[in-house]
């Protein structure tokens, strides 16, 4: 039972934000467990955002926006074939990247 | 929980697995990086409903595994110093060194323990003045900024028994050494998450064009996972090799831009040995000259051992993506975790740990 | 223990444990006298002599020994005490029989507050009194600071077998169908969320119960119950995998239909833990016939310990004796024991 | 736990007992087949399950509870591996019954040489398998640096009782004659010896030995015994003193009759100590009737246990219940119960 | 054991005290000064056999009993500093302070070890450099040879985080102060054997002369304690009042004078608090200027706390010798070794517990 | 059970004489039991002589003769009414110091 699987990183609420030892910190809460973080990566943050953590920091914040998005494509599941198809259509010339 | 649970759904992701069999019309093998992201596959059993035709080579990207057994064999002699307090995340404990691992040095007496954040290290300096606070510092980029901010705090609180042990490792390099091994099978890479939430992933785009390889920017739950692979099988399907981001909700183009500048103030390249494939030119940080106070290696006098190289373990061909760990011949006989020959046996983010913990019997 | 009123030399009696508690002599008498005899009243305890003598109503008996080390002492939904008392009854409860008596051992480290042991032995006193077991002979150690922990108890139990029931770690049979008596995980993470060094706040609470009662009505039930365990250190994932090698049988389960609490799951995430490998002290395993796992399902959610219990796996036949999880998107993953716990000390 | 030949990375078992070995997990599972199950080799040990069951030859038992601090470990004349049994069985045996199972509960410090602790487990084994007990049952915790002190062990016992006896440490009745089996203070000694801070050198050994087969020679031969008794902490004086008060007695000894080792008697004196305070971990007092006291005391020197037994006194009226000694002056001094050692972890 | 059974014997002792009757017309109180002698007279039930006409008034020759509140309270203080390792003999563990004894403050976390030597509390020092090891230096002039010894060898050895808390007394203007006093009725003293041994007892002539009170030098083993009384009563009754050796084959009339030459390179008199007595002039030894280095007193800041006067306790009395233990209203009440009143209670040299431990509820 | 009554001195037979940190020392053996002493306060002592020790310090040597005297002294246990009577015949005026 090896805590800290070191790679990992996990989504939280930011609670609240305060100071200690210089450093700004904040407390955040996965689904119901609240822990102590660092914010000091995360200058912008504000209470209600969503962060990503690892090993005590605030890493990044989740975006909203694009997080539904993602998951709205999730939801239909039909764009996969029609894009494929237009993307076979345009050949090899268009080898350039994504916005 | 939000931003996470929603990414597990088993039906969509079955419909998804189901749309990449559909789209995939020929066998393509694609490396996912990053420890965390093969530990996921693994255990969702991500890789028993891709088609047949699509294998995932599991890459260098577990830390633990990649951490030379030189740095083991110097953690080891500082943890058994008397004065040191030496610090690590679990993880790192039971990576066999040389003659021996931080366990064993811990049951000899060496005063090591385990922390979640390089900050508890800190604060156990705060605590303890008489003693040395020895930090092992490894990672990837996105441990690096924690690791980073570490020892600027102690510098700026003048916390001068506190060191840390670094071994810091990059992903870029690393995609570049495995593209130019003359043994790559590699078609296409899913790029870690984390590690471009932190960096970005503006660099990429030179290697997408130098190799001709699809990089896509993957998430670590099932759903993330199936849209890599996904984006990744459509660009190796019609021929494309771009950088794309199918985890736009942390990633961003430029990363966290704070987190670099600490990186930065306090660390420079260097050229970085990796467990199991060998030296790979400016593929790692080291403290600048800065914050060269603060280096265990320069505060404790530690012989360099010659490392041993493993007559059995496969783990470097397992880590460049050659053989899957259970085509190594000691996978499961005298290689398990209980008894790990690599460290790609330790770590459960290790691809032969994973194999082994989640799928050593089944038929894959 | 009370103080003479005129006392010139005011706090005579000791505020913290000394070694001379632990010394066989008048002190250690009067531990015993003003806190373990009060705690654990009952016609039989004798906690000063050599040995206590019983009639057992039945020659069958179950024996079992557990020493309980959790730091901290006091916990979210227990201590220390309720644990020595509920870990042991609960092993006895596991074979089927009846707990009827424990044993109590004190190792304590000199500069406990006598103060935190009352309360101790006052939550062992309750804890049995609750299910009705009585706590017949004790022992006192006290050792010297740094060559302990606060306190460590050793308790070892008695129960008294009913002839007509065999159930045992062996006894799972292909077909059988495997219960948990309800949420998995919130002793070893309530145990977590106070550890320093790793602490974070939750609501979460030990589920440290006696089964004792949950397991009268269950084989009451069904007279087919092949195994009962309950899933502590090493967590469901550990039991499963004894079971599996001594019946020389496969489980599979799924991991769906596995009753985890909300914050338990989210804190499991967040350290990276399988809940499967986390500690619970007030759950159990049934392994049973397929004919009556619903019956039993049934009788169990009657009970305040089974309320949340649930059908999450079978037993199969399978050479590796492999515990295997049905995964969300329907593939396969082998559930392994850990090798070792790296947080130590969850009872 | 043997290396392979070829294994690219020695040492890859443990010298040391690390945490894990208590985790639940794999290691532990380890630690108890390859150093507690051959140990303790008999057909009910269930060292991994969580409880053991048994047919009892009778209805009437004894139950007995000992925490085994001793330090050091291994000690001149035994180790706490010998005490833990031995102490368990003597407490067993001072009832009248035949002990039969033992449990075992260890709690070792990470560090632990896992050397020591095959010695210590051996130990046991082989004290057990001579007075003819089973260890059913045992637990394993492992605590960190500094929060134990090598090993403690606890065991809990259980004996079979006769029903024609009854052996009390309240059975004492003015006129009844006081039996010691054998030299006084001799494990005490022989801890103090090798006492870091008070080492001195001495041919000195510890007495400790399992009383069982010396108290069923004792029991066949008369009886009228009212009382029998180990004195271990505290010594002959707290065992006597404790006596007294529950028999509602007095007991006058004479000092020039209670046999002390010369040696014993030198260190004492040097130490400052009285002898009859210093433990004992292979000796019994009786009390009985002052008809079968010289019967009793032949068959006791037939016995190895008790070739210096010795009449060291007599139960009087007293209410006070005090233990007088006569001097050698022949004036009385009382034999007092001491406060609380100064001297910890002799057993 | 050589030169100690051999002053036990029964048969003798009888003998001794049969004939210590037959010369005794009159009542006769006699002092033996030392708690050791004490402890030995209760043990042995030398009392008991004496002709009623003795009386033994035990003296305050207890150092547990002796040493002031104000000692033991500093030492409290000193014992609960985290730096500081404590070190004293066990006897001074229960002795109760104003509020406390070092056994509670053990138990509060206070480092406070018991030694057997105050060369073992400098081998502590030695072995524990960055602690600081304070050694309770308590005692008679027995004891004084060895403390001295202690802070000296720790100067030549440079061990400078050793110091000593001193609080030694002397027998010789304790027995001035005793005969001094208004309520006296010591008529004789034994005086303590291994006192002299180290000591020599030429300074007693004087004593004897100017009170007119018979002083023997006695032993300590009932033959001797019998001998020392014989003699003491063979003095008393023939109206004599000088110094005599009843101890030839320990003391000489010079003592030990490498011990005294080493006592007077180290220490220096001072006037000296007695517990229950009061201040005596000129009645203890301090370090003198040349090792005030090692004085425990200078090198912690320590309050002095006001000497809170038992209302009970009448261990003053009892060590004058005014009254008998069992006298006290306290004694076997309130007042027991486990629950002790006063230090007379604590120390087995002390007469309360003497009495308590052997003798309580026995007819005298 | 107080281990060192701190008064304690007890006679023991000197054994075998060394130096340890620049001490001298000795071992000596308390009727089988063996010990390490300080020497240091008797310079002339030899191995096989008695010493009295207290608190790790050997205090004084015994003196055998005297130590013969006294016992002879126990053992002849008629002389003391002689000597009574001696002395009070001799009456107040001697009231010196005895050899
Ligand atoms: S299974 Fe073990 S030996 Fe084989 S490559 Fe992996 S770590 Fe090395
Ligand atoms: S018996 Fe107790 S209260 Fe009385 S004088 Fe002695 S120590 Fe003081
Ligand atoms: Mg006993
Ligand atoms: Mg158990
Ligand atoms: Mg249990
Ligand atoms: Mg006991
Ligand atoms: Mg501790
Ligand atoms: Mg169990
Ligand atoms: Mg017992
Ligand atoms: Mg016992
Ligand atoms: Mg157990
Ligand atoms: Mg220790």
């Amino acid at each position: 039972m090896t805590v800290t699987n070191m790679c990992l990183a996990v989504p939280g609420q930011v609670e609240s934000l305060f100071c200690e030892n210089e450093t700004s910190m904040g407390r955040v809460n996965f689904g119901g467990v609240v822990k102590e973080v660092c914010m000091a990566f995360l200058p912008e943050i504000k209470v209600g955002d969503y962060v990503i953590v690892h090993v005590g920091f605030a890493i990044n914040q989740i975006d909203e926006e694009s997080a539904q998005e993602t998951l709205e494509t999730f939801a239909e599941l039909g764009w996969l074939e029609d894009e494929l198809e237009e993307l076979r259509a345009n050949g090899e010339e268009a080898n350039g990247e994504e916005a | 929980m939000k931003h996470l649970t929603e990414y597990r759904d088993g039906e969509k992701s079955l419909k998804l697995a189901e749309q990449i069999s559909r789209i995939c019309t020929r066998p393509w093998s694609i490396m996912e990086v990053c420890g965390g992201q093969t530990h996921s596959i693994i255990r969702n059993g991500i890789d028993q409903i891709l088609p047949d035709s699509i294998e995932m080579i599991h890459g260098p990207g577990c830390p633990v595994c990649v951490t030379p057994i030189s740095v083991i064999d110097k953690a080891l002699q500082m943890a058994a110093r008397p004065e040191v307090i030496f610090c690590s995340f679990g993880d790192m404990l039971r990576v066999p060194g040389t003659s021996e691992d931080l366990f064993r040095v811990k049951g000899s007496g060496g005063d090591v323990r385990i922390v979640y954040s390089p900050l508890d290290a800190v604060k156990l300096a705060r605590e303890n003045p008489n003693r040395e606070v020895v930090f092992l510092a490894i990672g990837f980029e996105t441990t690096a900024p924690a690791n980073a901010m570490a020892v600027k705090i102690a510098k700026q609180q003048s916390i001068y028994n506190f060191s840390v042990l670094v071994s810091h490792v990059l992903v870029p390099p690393a995609i570049e050494a495995i593209m130019d091994s003359p043994e790559n099978r590699v078609q296409a890479f899913l790029a870690a998450g984390h590690v471009c939430s932190v960096m970005g992933y503006h660099q990429y785009h030179e290697i997408a064009e130098k190799y001709a390889v699809p990089i896509v920017v993957t998430g670590f739950e099932p759903l993330d996972l199936l849209d890599g692979i996904r984006r990744t099988v459509m660009q190796l399907e019609t021929g494309k090799s771009h950088v794309e981001n199918a985890f736009p909700r942390v990633v961003s183009e430029a990363g966290n831009e704070a987190a670099q500048a600490t990186i930065a103030e306090v660390f420079e390249p260097t050229d970085r040995d990796w467990r199991g494939i060998g030296m790979i030119p400016q593929s790692g940080w080291r403290l600048n000259s800065d914050f060269s106070d603060f280096d265990a290696e320069r505060r404790f006098d530690v012989k360099h051992v010659a490392e041993a190289a493993s007559t059995i373990c496969r783990a470097g061909e397992v880590l460049r993506g050659a053989i899957k760990p259970h085509q190594c011949a000691a996978f499961g006989k005298q290689c398990t975790p209980r008894n790990p020959l690599g460290a790609t046996m330790v770590s459960s983010e290790g691809a032969c740990a994973a194999y082994y913990n989640y799928g050593r019997f089944l038929n894959r | 223990m009370t103080q003479s009123p005129q006392c010139p030399i005011p706090l005579r009696d000791y505020p913290n444990v000394i070694l001379a508690h632990g010394g066989g002599g008048k002190l250690s008498a009067e531990l015993i006298e003003h806190v373990f005899a009060p705690a654990f009243a009952n016609e039989h305890v004798t906690l000063l002599g050599d040995s206590t003598t019983l009639s057992l109503p039945g020659q069958r008996i179950a024996v079992s020994t557990d020493s309980f080390v959790v730091q901290p002492l006091f916990f979210p939904g227990g201590s220390i005490g309720h644990l020595a008392v509920n870990g042991t009854v609960n092993d006895l409860a596991m074979s089927g029989s009846k707990p009827l008596y424990l044993t109590a051992g004190f190792i304590i480290e000199e500069g406990l507050p006598v103060e935190k042991l009352i309360r101790i032995a006052n939550d062992m006193g309750a804890a049995a009194k609750q299910v009705g077991v009585s706590i017949i002979a004790g022992d006192t150690k006290v050792v010297e600071r740094e060559c302990g922990d606060g306190c460590y108890i050793n308790t070892s139990g008695i129960g008294v077998l009913p002839t007509n029931l065999h159930i045992a770690s062996n006894q799972a049979k292909p077909g059988d169908v495997v219960i948990i008596s309800g949420t998995v995980g919130d002793h070893g993470v309530a145990i977590m969320s106070v550890r320093e060094g790793l602490s974070f706040e939750s609501q979460i609470e030990s589920d440290c119960a006696s089964l004792a009662g949950l397991v009268q009505v269950m084989i009451d039930t069904s007279p087919n119950i092949h195994v009962l365990r309950d899933p502590t250190r090493g967590g469901v994932a550990m039991s499963l995998n004894e079971i599996a090698a001594d019946s020389g049988c496969g489980i599979e389960l799924d991991d769906a239909s596995i009753p985890i609490k909300e914050a338990v799951r989210s804190a499991c995430e967040f350290l990276g833990l399988d809940p499967l490998l986390v500690a619970n002290e007030g759950k159990l395993i049934a392994i049973v016939s397929a004919v009556d796992a619903d019956r039993l399902l049934e009788t169990m959610k009657l009970h305040p310990l089974g309320q949340d219990a649930a059908i999450i796996g079978r037993v199969v036949e399978d050479a590796h004796h492999l515990v295997v999880a049905r995964t969300a998107v329907g593939t396969k993953r082998i559930v392994s024991i850990p090798i070792g716990e790296q947080l130590p000390r969850i009872c």
